[in-house]
């Protein structure tokens, strides 16, 4: 429901009543069929949001050309017509006539059982602030701004210039945290967590654009806190990107050619000027006040940075506000990991409370019943695409109409502008019926990308959704013979020569369905463990948690308070208790997975425990193994008493050890064991572990003096408050990098003394300190390379179990049906355990909420009339689907039986057989032979 | 009395996150009106030109 | 009226027309129904008149209703008598592999004719070394060839022999006008061995010692020989072996690995690339089979499968 | 007027032969020939075969007897690679290959000559095959065929494959024999004798009555023979033994078959793609004129009844004594090959029931493993066409280097040629060329059963 | 004018069909030769298919998967290497240059490299010449057939 605001928002949760205003598009969605001829015609320029205002837009517009739904909308602050009732261009353009200035507001009131709030983030506006000259100076833009310029739909086509005067740009910066952690100026305190990665990103793609481009980062500390982030720096500085790191405060414009002057002091403490050609500002992330407004009618409270209230233990729950739930960058500065992994989280507490109504408003797809076509002789319907100009301007698709219609067994041709758009899939519809086709040829693009979209056509025509073949005459013919169109032309004949004889040997094959196992198997006794299990144990599905060791809790015990302060151990006990006590739990302590096989819905687990193995049925498994802390093997650790782990400190802290409780001075040393060559990533929570253990060391007595010795701060997102009450509190920070680390003295058993350079005074400082503290790395434990191997599951160089993708499935596996939270991740604080394992939670209930599962069509079957049971497939399938049976009827005589569940389809067995005695469905020898033959022809 | 549940859920905001509730909610079985205040889904997202780590096309 | 059959051994060793007599009892009760009008190794009738003083060109085959051929095409003179055969039998049937897939005497193509002259008269120890022999004798094809690659055949009959029970089934369908019902799987399909797998194996040895059997129970309680390391061309030969109802193919009644005396399991297959491909694809590095040529295509190197090494190499 | 008379192809022999007679002006027969149309070229294409596949190979040299190729090789490799046979190994093999010349006598008596002898040479070609003695004689037809049906069944129950066998094994034998099939063929060969008795009984009565003196002319020549013989007391051996040449005149010299190349040479002519073997040892060289051979030597059933001393089988050594009592030894007549093909179908019998009689046949150890190494071996055993060589040389990978091998019918190709001479002088007289002559022609080549 | 190979390549969908789709979107051009047959897998191919292509008249023949260890199942392109020594082999025994059949590996991402390996296999057929199977000798191609 799109141009559509949220009114006012009664009743509780399970049964919100939510009334709602639709502003009128005035464009009728069902005629529009996006063709972009009203743009042209109107007359009514205005600055195109989407571009950041750097490109022109009509009255009359679509956000961006890939925009869903693909409607045009007008604007009614700028359109004449709806101004001052004048012009109306637009209404002759349109060949729909799909415009209609009468349109109306429409108000709807709607009940639902929950609300998820992602109004999503607003860049910071610095424009106004005197110190940037963002709006002064023609060469300072955003990052937003330099994302548009770098796109190749972007207002410069992707091509790098000086928006002054359009001249290369040979020299860059970019200035870190405008609009973040700067009170005064932009009166945000937190830090946006996404602008250090960006402007690594951005300078990446600038640099890929002019390879000699020389680009200097102004920064105050680099965070890049995520996975696989550090590389990603790490790869930044190799390819020669400068950080500095000074936070530049002034601009002025340059002497001569209208480049911009900037001065920062090196580390050696020098002040430098410079000059840039472009200068871009990394802007932070705010909530936009449409977003504020919103929580105003839901009554979600906001904190003082804007964000919504949450706690620790429940990320995604609006404080006090029970079925209101918040995520993404409305409920704090997220990049996109972060904020799909809360979406699905969100999802998972949205539908807890509504467990009992699962299913009831939803209705299953229907399709026309499948016209048997076996028996028919093939009718081949051949289509064309001419995608705009992709194949067309290449490719003469009427000589390769014509060819298509004189080959054998085509009954009908027809050449289509974009034979994926929706309307033609309709035609299409019509055209199988109306010809009665029984095999469809597309010679279009990749099937990679629309193959399923086709099979959806043919099922909804009736056909079974295996009797289509596609010609890639696209990615694979006129994309790539562009300076050959004759020889395209012939390639193309040639591949839908090669199509059309495979689609007549293709045979209907029936779709496969089977059973979702109705329960889950969570590994790993943890924070993360715990939650995702008592989670879908309350969606109401039977869970088997599996625990290492005799306790539940895993390095959640060891911790003491999340970082807003919220103490630990009483939700981990909560969560425990109503773990064990729950009805639909079993816990295994003290065991291990030892085993496995199956596939999604079908799994079967082994689990080895003290009274040995049992085994287990589960349709999902959720793998949050955790992690350990690193035990260095520098600085002195072990040898002398005066130095700790960070958990170690803790424990002494709380129990009041003398060494702490009596102790003047203390020095804490971060990435002891990160960011380092052997382990070249950030373990995230040790930043903020130490300024809030250094806060507390403070408030206990202020005399103490307290250091932190850190190669970057990363209290990232609105963890920055704490940084900030610990510079207030007096804690001193004294930066280190990699190739002079502190050098200690440890002769005297009562003291350590740390030696580290000073970069403000420029000299050596020596610091005689009664306690050590080390933060050290989160490693993952030696259980994901086992628990990898059972599950075929990938583990990445780190040795950190390995997300399917990143940004869009951050906790599923490439397999489906497993899923992934807590530290085996990634190393990450308390409430983004419980946020991922949320989210693990939903996207297994995804899979359990169906009962049959469909399995794609391509397996492999025995021919009875030609296998003769020789068993020389059975030990080449990797995936031991094929075994020999005896036929009933006919004792001693065996034949190979395919277990279609375990089969993939990936055709070895078909391609070892010497007597053609199994095949795979659409891939058999007969059909490649022909396409060979086709080919050849 | 245990008051009626309304086996459907709104999501505000047609963003990433927004997208990404709606899917998991469908799949899970509950009816989903997914509000957007612009004339289309995407969110900020959409502006982004490619995305870190792969480079691939945002869309 | 009988059906008049006709029989003729090209490049042949008998062995296909002992087969026949092989049929037995069989024999006996078809002959009143059969009318055997031309078979050199039973009868006497002549090419060239009774008399031998017929032209030498007009070869003479009588009419026939039923053509049986066994042995491949080696020289001029075979060809000549293939083709009346051809010419004079209604139904012609390729009897014996050396007949669909030039059998044995095919694995000379693996050499040029000039080689085998040289060896055989020149070269053997116990010869006066003399030149080849041209004089009124048929000169050699340049390799031999089937039956199907110079004319049509309509029936094949593969087997080195043919199972009597099979070519009793060829001659009772024509008989009764049907299509014959001859086997079309391969040999394991009759073969009672106990099979589950071929993954464990690591290489594929000689047979240089018996298999592992134990001699007093029956050949279903042995377990396959390709599955003991034998190497054993079962599973891309065609079947026929065991007969009608035969209790296990003949070789594996012995005890012994199949050498694909059948021929391939489908009329064009290739036996050497189906076995060199089932064993690559278990695991086994096809270098350490010796003589794969000879050993796997020894039965089929006919079809231009067997060719000279390229003197180049 | 002159011309050249064609008998193609020779009709009731295993092989491809053409016999071309030459009529001068008047007539009178010029020339004759016995061509050999094929030759399949075995010697080259198994050079490269790993040496133990070779005996499942030269089988196919011969369809009808394919056990005797199967033998040779079999006992060539052994010498190649050391292999030991173990006793039930041996035992077993010559069971094998004595049973196999049992089917194969009956076949030739029966199936290939019997016809002209029970029809007459001068029948009408049409009834003069196995097919028309059927119809005349229906239960003699019957029970010959049953009788060789039983032979071929024995041997294809226990041995797997009677045509083109894989039985034998370098090294031993594929499979012990267990006391049931003992039994089995132990019956079966009581049967095999008595009805070997019946052909003699039989033969004696219908055939060899009638051989008056030109049928003990018919292709007559004055030859050596050639013949394996137990070394320990020279009697007739089909299994192993050492090679005897006998010259005409009864003198002989006996060799180790391994030394066949210093005995025998080939000579080539360029009318028949078949080698003529000859007695190279006499250093007569080698001719085949009708009046003074020379070198030339006779192998097969007469060949091995000559240079035999005595038979070890009671009712095969009476049947030897008479048949020498009444022709002397050496007997040079062709047409008593049928005769003394049916005196070894007798010794055959009793010799298999010799065998099976010793129970330490079903011994389970048939086999010894062997192991592939560069070697020579000579093979030889006597095949019904006659003595049987094969020699090969093996590499180090255990392959066929070289081979050569003399077989049964090679033995005979000069001497076939002079009989047929002999024959076609005697038959075509004054240019008159009938049927019945050129069967009589024919009829001399068949004595040799090639 | 000159001769123009004919070249036909079983890529595997997941990792080289994909890697000629992205050398599409990248619009990366190389030799119009090719021929491409999709495949589940490289372990799909049956050297069967390979020989029936040399005996219908391909000059060149290649088979592209995964790199090992990345295969979607598990191990095909193991197989599909295992199953080179077969053509090899067969190639050799039909007297056909064993340079006219490749067995290479490139990923999804790795569009140079698919563009670098058909040109290569392109120019290298091309210096073989026609394949000498090529049906214009009617008796040979029903020979080998």
């Amino acid at each position: 429901m799109t141009l559509t605001e949220v009114r006012e928002v009664s009743g509780q949760a399970g049964d919100f009543t939510v009334r709602l205003l639709e502003h009128p598009r005035y464009v009728d969605m069902d005629k529009c069929i996006a063709c972009g001829e009203c743009a042209r015609k109107c007359p009514k320029k205005v600055d195109d949001e989407y571009n950041q205002g750097l490109g022109k837009r009509k009255a009359i517009y679509v956000k961006y050309p890939q925009a869903v739904p693909l409607k045009y909308q007008i604007d009614p602050e700028n359109c004449i017509y709806l101004k001052n009732r004048k012009c109306g261009a637009c209404v002759q353009a349109c060949p729909a006539g799909a415009i209609d200035f009468n349109q109306k507001p429409r108000e709807k009131t709607v009940r639902v059982g929950s609300m998820i709030l992602t109004p999503g983030l607003k860049p910071f506006d610095p424009a106004g602030i005197r110190t940037w000259g963002y709006d002064v100076f023609p060469n300072v833009i955003t990052s937003l701004e330099l994302e548009r310029y770098l796109s190749v739909s972007g207002p410069t086509e992707g091509r790098l210039a000086r928006p002054s005067d359009g001249r290369p740009v040979k020299r860059m910066a970019f200035l870190q945290c405008v609009g973040s952690r700067d009170l005064n100026k932009a009166g945000h305190g937190y830090c946006s967590g996404v602008c250090c990665m960006y402007a690594l990103k951005e300078a990446m793609i600038a640099k890929d654009h002019e390879p000699d481009l020389d680009v200097s980062i102004f920064f105050v500390d680099m965070r890049t806190h995520g996975k696989d982030f550090e590389r990603y720096y790490n790869r930044a500085k190799e390819a020669g990107v400068k950080f500095r790191r000074c936070r530049v405060h002034s601009l002025e414009p340059a002497e001569q050619n209208g480049g911009v002057y900037l001065r920062y002091i090196t580390d050696r403490g020098k002040q430098v000027g410079a000059e840039y050609d472009l200068v871009v500002l990394s802007v932070g992330l705010e909530t936009p006040p449409s977003a504020a407004e919103l929580a105003g009618r839901c009554k979600v409270g906001l904190n003082q940075n804007l964000f919504a209230e949450r706690g620790g233990f429940q990320p995604v729950q609006a404080k006090g506000r029970p079925g209101m739930f918040v995520s993404g960058a409305f409920a704090g500065p997220h990049d996109i990991p972060q904020s799909v992994t809360e979406a699905s989280a969100a999802a998972a507490a949205a539908s807890l409370p509504l467990a009992r109504v699962r299913h009831s408003l939803t209705r299953e797809k229907r399709f026309p019943p499948e016209r048997d076509v076996r028996g028919e002789e093939p009718r081949v319907g051949v289509f064309v695409c001419h995608c705009g100009n992709n194949i067309a301007g290449v490719i003469d698709v009427e000589e390769l109409a014509a060819y298509a219609a004189k080959l054998p067994k085509v009954a009908h041709v027809e050449r289509n502008l974009f034979t994926c758009s929706q309307d033609t899939q309709e035609l299409l519809k019509k055209t199988i019926q109306e010809q009665s086709l029984n095999r469809i040829v597309v010679a279009a693009c990749t099937p990679r990308t629309h193959e399923p979209l086709f099979k959806e056509t043919l099922k909804a025509s009736g056909l079974n959704e295996n009797l289509l073949d596609m010609a890639n005459i696209r990615n694979q013919g006129s994309w790539v013979h562009q300076a050959e169109p004759e020889k395209a032309t012939e390639k193309a004949k040639d591949l839908v020569r090669m199509s059309v004889a495979k689609v007549a040997l293709l045979t209907p094959a029936p779709p496969l369905t089977v059973e979702v196992k109705q329960s889950a198997l969570v590994v790993g006794g943890g924070l993360a463990g715990l939650v995702s299990a008592h989670g879908l144990a309350e969606m109401g599905y039977p869970v088997h948690l599996v625990e290492l060791t005799s306790r539940l809790g895993g390095s959640a015990l060891h911790l003491y308070q999340t970082w807003r302060g919220e103490p630990v151990e009483g939700k981990l006990d909560s969560i425990i208790r109503k773990v064990t006590s729950h009805p639909l739990i079993t816990v295994h302590l003290n065991s291990k997975v030892s085993g496995a096989e199956g596939f999604v819905g079908n799994f079967l687990s082994t689990i080895q425990g003290p009274q040995g193995e049992t085994q287990v049925e589960h349709g999902v498994g959720i793998m949050a193994v955790g992690g350990r802390a690193h035990k260095p093997g520098e600085y002195g650790y072990g040898e002398h008493r005066r130095v700790f782990t960070a958990l170690e400190f803790d424990k002494l802290h709380t129990l009041g050890d003398s060494r702490v409780r009596g102790g003047k001075t203390f020095v804490f040393i971060q990435c002891v064991g990160s960011r380092e060559p052997e382990r070249p990533y950030c373990s995230r929570v040790c930043c903020t572990h130490s300024v809030q253990a250094a806060i507390e060391l403070k408030e206990q007595d202020p005399t103490r003096k307290v250091f932190i010795l850190y190669r970057d701060i990363r209290t990232y997102g609105q963890r920055e408050e704490v940084y900030r009450r610990a510079r207030e509190a007096g804690v001193v920070f004294i930066n280190y990098d990699m190739h002079e680390k502190p050098r200690l003295r440890l002769d005297n058993p009562d003291m350590v003394e740390v030696l580290v350079w000073d970069h403000v005074l420029h000299e050596p400082f020596r610091i005689p300190t009664d306690v050590l503290i080390l933060a050290t790395a989160i490693v993952p434990n030696d259980l994901n390379k086992e628990l990898a191997r059972i599950y075929k599951l990938p583990v990445d160089a780190d040795g950190f179990l390995q997300e399917a993708h990143a940004k869009l499935r951050p906790v599923d596996f490439a397999t489906d049906g497993l899923f992934l939270a807590g530290l085996a991740h990634y190393p990450k604080p308390v409430e983004e355990t419980v946020t991922q394992a949320q989210a693990a939670m939903a996207r297994a209930a995804t899979v359990l909420a169906k009962t049959r599962i469909d399995l794609d069509s391509i397996k492999a079957r025995v021919i009875e009339e030609r296998c003769d049971g020789c068993a020389l497939c059975v030990d080449v399938c990797p995936y031991h689907a094929i075994t020999l049976e005896e036929v009933q009827g006919e004792p001693g005589r065996k034949l190979v039986r395919i277990e279609a569940a375990k089969c993939k389809g990936c055709g070895c067995c078909q391609a070892t057989c010497p007597k053609l005695g199994v095949e795979v469905a659409g891939f058999t020898y007969e059909q490649l032979a022909s396409q060979v033959a086709a080919a050849l022809a | 009395m245990s008051q009626e549940m309304i086996g459907a859920v709104m999501v505000v905001g047609g963003g990433i996150a927004g997208m990404q509730a709606a899917l998991d909610l469908a799949d899970g079985g509950y009816y989903v009106y997914l509000v957007e205040r612009s004339g289309a889904i995407g969110g900020a997202m959409a502006q982004l030109d490619k995305t870190f780590p792969t480079n691939d096309c945002s869309m | 009226m009988a059906l008049r059959v006709a029989e003729e051994g090209l490049s042949s060793c008998s062995g296909c027309e002992v087969a026949i007599l092989n049929l037995g009892e069989r024999l006996l009760a078809l002959a009143p129904q059969l009318d055997f009008v031309h078979m050199p190794l039973l009868m006497d009738h002549k090419y060239f008149g009774q008399l031998g003083d017929g032209d030498l060109k007009r070869l003479e085959i009588p009419q026939a209703e039923l053509g049986l051929v066994s042995g491949g095409v080696r020289n001029q003179e075979h060809l000549e008598v293939l083709q009346a055969m051809r010419a004079n039998c209604g139904t012609l049937v390729a009897l014996g592999t050396c007949a669909t897939h030039g059998g044995i005497p095919a694995l000379i193509n693996g050499l040029a004719n000039a080689e085998l002259m040289e060896r055989y008269y020149r070269g053997c120890e116990t010869n006066d070394p003399a030149p080849d022999p041209t004089e009124t004798v048929p000169p050699f094809l340049e390799r031999v060839y089937a039956l199907d690659e110079k004319v049509k055949v309509d029936i094949y009959l593969p087997g080195c022999p043919p199972h009597p029970d099979h070519i009793a089934e060829a001659v009772l369908a024509f008989l009764e006008g049907r299509e014959p019902a001859l086997p079309h799987k391969s040999v394991c399909d009759a073969c009672p061995t106990v099979r589950q797998g071929k993954g464990q194996l690591k290489s594929v040895r000689r047979f240089l010692q018996n298999a592992q059997y134990d001699p007093a129970k029956p050949i279903a309680d042995m377990r396959c020989l390709l599955e003991q390391g034998l190497l054993c061309m079962g599973p891309v030969t065609r079947a026929g072996c065991s007969g009608a109802d035969g209790e296990a193919p003949r070789c594996l009644k012995a005890r012994v690995p199949c050498r694909g005396c059948y021929g391939p399991v489908r009329q064009n297959g290739n036996q050497m690339l189906d076995m060199l491909n089932a064993l690559a694809s278990n695991g086994i590095d096809i270098k350490t089979l010796p003589d794969r040529a000879g050993g796997l295509l020894r039965f089929s190197g006919a079809h231009g499968r067997l060719r000279p090494r390229p003197a180049a190499k | 007027m002159a011309k050249t008379i064609n008998i193609q192809p020779v009709t009731r022999i295993e092989g491809h032969a053409r016999i071309s007679i030459q009529l001068d002006d008047q007539g009178r027969v010029a020339d004759s020939k016995l061509h050999i149309m094929a030759m399949r070229g075995f010697e080259k294409f198994i050079e490269g075969r790993p040496a133990e596949e070779v005996p499942r190979i030269v089988s196919r040299i011969c369809g009808i007897c394919p056990w005797m190729h199967h033998t040779a090789a079999n006992k060539a490799v052994d010498q190649c690679f050391g292999a030991q046979v173990p006793p039930a190994g041996r035992k077993l093999r010559e069971l094998m290959q004595v049973m196999a010349h049992i089917s194969d006598k009956i076949l030739h008596f029966f199936f290939l000559a019997a016809p002209d002898f029970v029809m007459g040479a001068g029948a009408d070609y049409k009834i003069r095959n196995v097919l028309g003695l059927a119809q005349a004689a229906p239960e003699l037809a019957a029970q010959v065929v049953k009788m060789r049906q039983a032979g071929q069944m024995m041997l294809e129950r226990f041995a797997g494959k009677v045509i083109h066998p894989v039985a034998m094994v370098p090294g031993g034998f594929a499979k012990p024999m267990s006391q049931k099939e003992r039994d089995e063929l132990l019956a079966g060969a009581g049967e095999q004798l008595e009805f070997a008795k019946f052909c003699m009984k039989y033969a004696k009565e219908n055939v060899f009555a009638k051989l008056d003196q030109d049928a003990l002319s018919l292709g007559r020549i004055t030859t050596g023979f050639l013949g394996l013989v137990d070394p320990a007391d020279g009697s007739l051996n089909l299994f192993d033994g050492a090679l005897r040449l006998m010259k005409p005149d009864g003198s002989y010299l006996d060799f180790n078959c391994r030394q066949y190349a210093d005995f025998l040479g080939e000579r080539v002519e360029t009318w028949s793609y078949g080698k003529f073997p000859y007695a190279r040892v006499w250093g007569e060289g080698f001719s085949m004129d009708l009046e003074a051979p020379k070198g030339i030597y006779r192998s097969n059933t007469l060949a091995r009844l000559n240079v035999c001393d005595r038979i070890n089988t009671p009712l095969a050594q009476a049947e030897l004594e008479e048949f020498r009592r009444r022709f002397g030894r050496p007997a040079q007549s062709t047409t008593l090959y049928h005769w003394a093909r049916l005196i070894e179908l007798v010794y055959a019998c009793e010799r298999v029931l010799e065998i099976l009689e010793d129970e330490t046949i079903t011994d389970p150890l048939v086999r010894n493993p062997v192991e592939p190494r560069a070697g020579r071996g000579v093979g030889c055993v006597e095949a019904p066409r006659g003595s049987l060589i094969h020699d090969y040389v093996t590499g180090d990978d255990g392959c066929i280097a070289s081979a050569n091998m003399i077989v049964g019918t090679t033995h005979n190709l000069a001497p076939m040629n002079m009989s047929v001479r002999r024959a076609a002088l005697d038959a075509i007289k004054g240019g008159q060329v009938s049927e019945e002559a050129l069967n009589q022609v024919e009829m001399a080549v068949r004595c040799y059963d090639p | 004018m000159a001769f123009e190979p004919k070249i036909l390549a079983f890529s595997c969908n997941w990792c080289s069909y994909a890697a000629a789709d992205l050398a599409g979107a990248s619009r990366m051009q190389y030799p119009a030769n090719l021929r491409i047959v999709r495949v589940m897998c490289s372990g799909m191919v049956h050297p069967n298919l390979v020989m029936e292509a040399f005996s219908k008249g391909a000059d060149g023949v290649m088979v592209l998967g995964c790199h090992p260890g990345e295969c979607h199942y598990l191990d095909g392109n193991i197989k599909a290497q295992a199953r080179l020594a077969v053509v090899e082999e067969m190639l050799d025994a039909y007297g056909l240059e064993p340079e006219r059949f490749r067995l290479a590996w490139c990923s999804s991402a790795e569009a140079e490299r698919f563009v670098e390996v058909v040109t290569e296999m392109t120019e290298a057929v091309r210096g073989l010449g026609p394949n000498p199977f090529r049906p214009t000798r009617p008796e040979d191609a029903q020979e080998v057939a």
